[in-house]
C-alpha cells in the first residue's frame, strides 16, 4: 500500500523525524500559520509530479494560494490531483537518500544512503550508494550508522543527528510493516539540521490485518479495481481490450502473455487465487463485466482450487444475470471432468490447449 | 533418488482440521505420502482420513518421527506454526499459506537458517516427487516419474507446464513450487544446487516470473552447471509498477522485467519458452 | 548476582508479575497493614532456608512479631539472617513451577515448567517437566504458552493469566539480563488467581555495567570476597589452608586440583585474569595476606598476561609490605625469563614444574 | 592440513589500535599470521607495526580480501564488532574479549549460525596451528607443529597442557581454545567433528573444566569417533554453587561435577589424566 507524502510525514513525525512545518490544502483558502517561501507539492500516489507541474514553489500567501489552485484538478499520468501539501521551504545545504527496503535474496532489511540525494536513487552509480543489511530481529546496529556516517562524510554531529533518523526510520519499518521507507532528499539546512523533505512509505498489504489504521486509505487503483480489492479480488485494468480470469497470478500472466502473442491485447487481469468459492467466482464475473472486455478468457488451472466450483459459479451468474460476450473456458485440475461438463451445460466451448484457447479468443474478439 | 521428499518422508499437516487441510490430506494420503500426523491447538485425539491429530508439533514428532510439515494455517499464525515446526527439530517445512506479512516471512527464514531447517514457500503449491511422495497441493495426475526436474515461483502455471512436459511423454523427478513471494525459504540457485547433485535429475526447468533478480542470479549460477536447464518467464506483457497479483510480481524502479531475465537466461546457454507447452518441446529438442 | 526475594519480588511487581502483599522487616516492630495469616521468610541468598527454620506461619500481629524476632539474626547455613519477608499468605489450591534460563548447548533461552511445583525442581522426573527454547531475539511464541498451558492442565482462563506471567517473566530475563528467572511455587488460589510465592533471579555479572541500578547489591559473598569483587579480582575463600594465586579460571582450579592431588587443601582460589598490571598483582598479594593462607602458591603461565609485569608487582608489593608466609613461584610464558630473573632477585623460589611446585607448596605449609 | 587456521588465513584484528591489539598483532604477525588489516573506528589511514587499519570490517574485507578475525574490542562493543564481521562476509570469528553479556553472546551465535559464520569464543584464547598461523594470544614458544588436535574450554590450563605435550616430543595439528563462558560459539564436539575429517590430527586432548554438560555430551559423540581421544577436567575440588572464576565454571544445581564428566568420558573409553601434565604420558602410552 503507497502511502501519499503527507500521510507518510504524519508518521515520520511521529516516529521522531523533522519534517517540514506543512498544511494540507484543497483550496487556495486553506494555507494559514505558515513560513514563507513554501513550496506547494500535488499529492499523488505516482512518480514524476515535478515534471508534470505538480510542484511549485510560492514567497507569500498569494502566490502559494494561486499555486494551490493551479494545482488542485490537475492531472498527472491519469490521477487527478485532489490535495496539495503547502510546505515551509528548508533551507537546502545539501541533500541526501536514505532508505529502508527488504532485500529479497538476503531475505533481510537493507539499509540505502547516499550522498546523491535528491536524484532518482536508480540513476545514482552503484558506488555512491552504501548498503548494508540489517540482521533480522536486530534494531540498527550502531556499526552501520558508523559506516554511514563515514560514507556520508558527516560530522559528528551530523553524523548523531542522521543516525537518530535512521534509527527511527528502522523503528517504523519494522512496526508499521514497511515495504519500503524512503527519504530523498534527506536535507541538511544551512542551520546544520536535517530535515525529510521527501517521504515515501509503501507498507504490506498483507499485514493491514494488524494495521487497522491504514484500512480504507486512498490507493493507487481505478474505481473498479478499488471495487474488486473491497471484494478480495485481483484485478488490474490494462491497456488492451481481452478480459482474462484465471487462478494465480503466474498463469494469470502466462494468459496475457500467450493472448499477446497470437496478436491479442490483455485489458484485464483477474486472478482469483486459490478459491473456489462459487460467490466469488460469481464476482469476479460481475467485476469483469463491469470492464466490459470484448471477450472473456477464463484460464482455471485447478490445485488447491476445485474446479466443479468455480464452474458452479461461472454457471450460477450466467443464469442469474447472463453474459453478453463470448466467454472461452479452459478448465483442467480437480474435479476437471464435473466442471468441463457443468461449463458445456451451460453452453461455454471447453477448449483444452492454452494455445488454441488464446487463439479462440483473440478470434472471438469484439 | 529426487529432492527434499521421497518414499521415506514423514510428513505432518500443521491445519490439518482445516477445510484446506482436511481435502489435501486426503489427497496426500492417496497418492500414496506417508502422512502421519496432524497438527491443530486443541483437537488431540481427532482423526483426519485415519491421521492422528496432535496439540503441538513436539507430541506429533515425538510420537511419530516426523521428518516434514506442510503447513496450512492461516496467515497470521504461519510465524508461530513455523518456529514451532523448526524447534521440534523438522527437516524440510513446506510452507503453503499466501499473504504472510514480509516481517513474518524474513523471521521465519532467519531461525530456519540458524536451525539448519529447510524452508519451501511460502506462498507456494508445494514439492512432489512423483509416484514417490506430494507434500502439497498440487493436482496429482499431471505429474509423471521422470528425469526432469523442475523449480517454479508460481503455482497454477506449473500444473500447465507440468502438464506439457508429461504429455510429451517426459516426467519429472521432482517438482518443486518455491513460491511467489519476495522473501521465501528456497530461492531458485538453491534448488538448482539440489537438482544438480540428485542423479535422477537429468534436465531443469525453471518457472519464472517478473519481479525481483531471481531468476538473473539463477542464469549467473547456470553458467557453472553441468545439467542443460530451460526456462519460462511470465509476465512479458506485464506493465511496470502493478503488482500481478501477488506481492513478488512486480516490476519495481526498472528492475524485475521478463527482457531483463530472459536476457540473462539466454546469456547463461538457457533456451527460454516462448509459451507454457514449449517447454516441453525444447526438452526434447535438446 | 543473586537477588533476594524481596528484591526479586520488587522487580517481578514491576513487570507485571502477582506477588503477594508483604513489607520487609528487621524486627518484629515493623509490621503493618497486612492481613493475617502471614509467613515470615528469611532473607538469605543461600538455599535451604526452610529446613534451617528460616520460614514461619503466622496467624496474627503478635505471632507474627515473635516470628520476625526469632529468625532475624539466626545463622542459615554460614549466613546471618538480617532482614525478613513478611508477606499475606495464598490460599494454595495448586502450586506450580515455572523458570527461564539460558540453555548453554542449544545457545538459547530455556523455558521450563511443571506441575509439581513447591519442591527443588532437580527432584522432579524428566518428564513431568516441559521445556522449551525460546527463540534467540524472539518475543516467548504462542505455541510455547499453548504447549505449556495444555501441559500443566490449566483451564482456558488460568491458562491466559499463566501466559501472561510468562510474557513477563520473558521480558524481565531479557531486559534485566538475567541468567535464570525462577517461580517455585506458582500458586494457582483457590479464588482461580497465580501468585509467586517464591521469586528466585540471578542476573548476568558481566552485564552489570548496563544495570547500574543492580550493583552494590548485597552479595552471597564473604568480607574478604566482597572487597575482591570491587577490586576486580577474583577471590573465593575455601575450607583449606593454601592460597592459589593464578592467572586463568582453569589454570587456578587445576592448580587447587594439584595441591589436593599431593595432600594439601586450597583455602583460596585467586584468578588475576589476563591482568598483568602490576597494581593489580599487589592488590592481589595484599588480599591473599588478608586470608592468612599457610603458603602462597603463585602459578602464572602468560598468553595475554606478560609475565614481567605480574613479577614486577610481586617485587613490588614484596618491597614495600613484605610477605610473612613462605610463596612458592611458578611463572612461564611471554617474558617468562625476565619475570624469571625479576622473582629470584626478589627472593623466590622459582620451580618450573606444576608438579613439583604443589609438592613444594605442601611442603612448606603450616 | 589442520583445522580452522593455515598459512593461508587471512586476518583481520578488531581493536588493533589498543594496547592489546597492538601487542598481539605484533606477536601474530612474528609467527607468520597473515595480519591484513586492522579495524578500529576513526582510526582509518594508521597502520600498527605496518598493518593498514580500516574504519569498517567491510572496508577491510574489501581492500584485502581477509576471511578471518580476531575480535579484541571491550565487551560492551563486542556485539556489533561481532555482527559487523558476520555481516562482511568474514568466515570465522576469534573472539578474545571476556565478559561479553550472555544475552549478547546468544544473539552473537544466532546470528552466526543463520549467516553460516563459524565463531571461537568468547573469552578464549584464541586458535593456533603451529607453525602455520596464530589467530590468538596464547605464547606462541610452546607449541609445536605434529598430530595433536587440542580443544580447550580454559585459556592458561591449556598453554599448561600443551606445554606438556610439546616438551614430550609431541606436538599439535591445530590447537583450538574454545573459550570458558556458557555460551560460545563452537563446542567440543563441534570442533571434534573438526578433527575427525582433519588428515593430520592423529588424536585428540580434551581440556575441559565445571560447568555445563560439554564434556558429558563430547563423550556420547567420542563412542562413535575413530581417533583417540585423552582429557583432563578441572576443578575436581572446586565447591558446589561457587564461580570459579569465569561465569561457565560452577556447579550448579547439582549439574556440571568433574566426577560426571570425567566417568562419561570413562565410559566412552577416554583417558582422562590426573594433572596436566599426565596427558602427554596418557598419550605416549595409548
Amino acid at each position: 500500500m503507497k502511502f501519499h507524502e503527507y500521510k507518510a510525514k504524519e508518521l515520520f513525525g511521529a516516529y521522531g523525524i523533522p519534517v517540514p512545518r506543512g498544511v494540507l490544502a484543497t483550496s487556495g483558502k486553506d494555507i494559514e500559520g505558515l513560513d514563507y517561501p513554501v513550496v506547494v507539492k500535488a499529492q499523488v500516489l505516482i512518480g514524476g509530479r515535478k515534471k508534470a507541474g505538480g510542484v511549485k514553489f510560492a514567497d507569500s500567501p498569494e502566490e502559494a494560494s494561486r499555486a494551490v489552485d493551479e494545482i488542485i484538478g490537475m492531472d498527472i499520468r491519469g490521477y487527478e490531483v485532489r490535495q496539495v501539501l503547502v510546505e515551509e521551504a528548508a533551507e537546502i545545504s545539501k541533500e541526501y537518500y536514505l532508505g529502508i527496503t527488504i532485500d529479497r535474496e538476503e531475505r533481510a532489511p537493507l539499509l540505502m544512503t547516499s550522498a546523491e540525494g535528491g536524484v532518482e536513487i536508480e540513476s545514482v552509480p552503484d558506488d555512491k550508494i552504501l548498503k548494508r543489511h540489517i540482521p533480522p530481529f536486530s534494531v540498527l546496529p550502531p556499526y552501520v550508522l558508523r559506516d554511514a556516517s563515514k560514507f556520508l562524510g558527516l560530522a559528528k554531529e551530523e553524523g548523531k543527528a542522521f543516525s537518530a533518523i535512521a534509527r527511527a526510520m528502522f523503528r517504523l519499518f519494522e512496526k508499521e510493516d514497511a515495504e519500503l521507507v524512503e527519504i530523498n532528499p534527506l536535507v541538511l539546512t544551512s542551520k546544520g539540521e536535517f530535515v525529510a523533505v521527501d517521504a515515501k512509505l509503501m507498507s504490506d498489504d498483507s499485514a493491514l490485518y494488524r494495521h487497522k489504521e491504514f484500512q480504507g486509505m486512498e490507493q493507487d487503483l481505478t474505481p473498479l479495481e478499488r471495487e474488486a480489492e473491497s471484494k478480495g479480488i485481483a484485478l488490474i485494468q490494462l491497456d488492451g481490450d481481452i478480459g482474462v480470469i484465471a487462478n494465480g497470478a503466474g498463469l494469470t500472466m502466462a494468459t496475457l502473455d500467450m493472448i499477446s502473442l497470437k496478436g491479442g491485447k490483455g485489458g484485464v487481469f483477474l486472478d482469483l487465487g486459490g478459491t473456489d468459492d462459487p460467490e466469488k467466482v460469481k464476482e469476479a464475473f460481475r467485476l469483469m463485466k463491469k470492464a466490459k472486455p470484448s471477450v472473456i478468457f477464463l484460464n482455471i488451472f485447478g490445485g488447491i482450487t476445485r474446479c466443479d466450483s468455480v464452474a458452479q459459479g461461472v454457471k450460477e451468474v450466467l443464469d442469474e444475470e447472463g453474459i453478453d460476450v463470448a466467454v472461452v473456458a479452459r478448465i483442467k485440475g480437480v474435479h476437471e471432468d464435473e466442471a468441463k461438463q457443468l461449463l458445456r451445460d451451460a453452453g461455454f466451448v471447453a477448449v483444452s490447449s492454452l494455445e488454441r484457447a488464446a487463439e479462440e479468443t483473440v478470434r472471438l474478439r469484439g | 533418488m529426487s529432492i527434499l521428499v521421497d518414499e521415506n518422508s514423514r510428513v505432518i499437516i500443521q491445519g490439518i482440521t482445516g477445510h484446506q487441510g482436511m481435502f489435501h490430506a486426503k489427497a496426500m494420503l492417496g497418492y500414496g505420502t506417508k502422512v502421519v500426523a496432524g497438527v491443530t491447538p486443541g483437537k488431540a485425539g481427532e482423526t483426519v482420513h485415519g491421521v492422528p491429530v496432535f496439540d503441538s508439533v513436539h507430541g506429533a514428532v515425538k510420537s511419530t518421527d516426523a521428518d516434514t510439515s506442510m503447513i496450512l494455517v492461516p496467515a497470521p499464525f504461519a510465524l508461530d506454526a513455523s518456529f514451532e515446526a523448526i524447534d521440534a527439530g523438522i527437516g524440510l517445512i513446506v510452507i503453503i499459506t499466501e499473504r504472510i506479512p514480509f516481517h513474518d516471512a524474513i523471521r521465519i527464514m532467519a531461525y530456519a537458517r540458524q536451525k539448519g531447517t529447510t524452508i519451501i514457500g511460502p506462498n507456494c503449491p508445494g514439492v512432489i516427487s512423483p509416484d514417490k511422495c506430494k507434500v502439497g497441493i498440487m493436482p496429482s495426475g499431471i505429474f509423471e516419474q521422470g528425469t526432469v526436474g523442475v523449480v517454479s515461483r508460481s503455482g497454477t502455471l506449473t500444473y500447465e507446464i507440468v502438464n506439457a512436459i508429461t504429455e510429451s511423454g517426459l516426467g519429472q523427478s521432482t517438482c518443486v513450487g518455491i513460491g511467489g513471494d519476495p522473501i521465501i525459504g528456497s530461492n531458485i540457485v538453491e534448488v538448482l544446487k539440489m537438482f544438480e547433485e540428485d542423479e535422477e535429475t537429468e534436465s531443469i526447468v525453471i518457472v519464472g516470473e517478473i519481479g525481483g533478480t531471481a531468476e538473473e542470479n539463477a542464469a549467473e549460477h547456470i553458467k557453472g552447471m553441468r545439467k542443460s536447464v530451460y526456462a519460462y518467464i511470465a509476465g512479458r506483457t506485464a506493465p511496470p509498477g502493478k503488482r500481478m497479483g501477488h506481492a513478488g510480481a512486480i516490476i519495481a524502479r526498472g528492475k524485475g522485467t521478463a527482457e531483463s531475465k530472459i536476457a540473462a537466461l539466454n546469456e547463461a546457454g538457457v533456451d527460454v519458452a516462448k509459451h507454457p507447452a514449449e517447454i516441453a518441446e525444447l526438452i526434447k529438442g535438446g
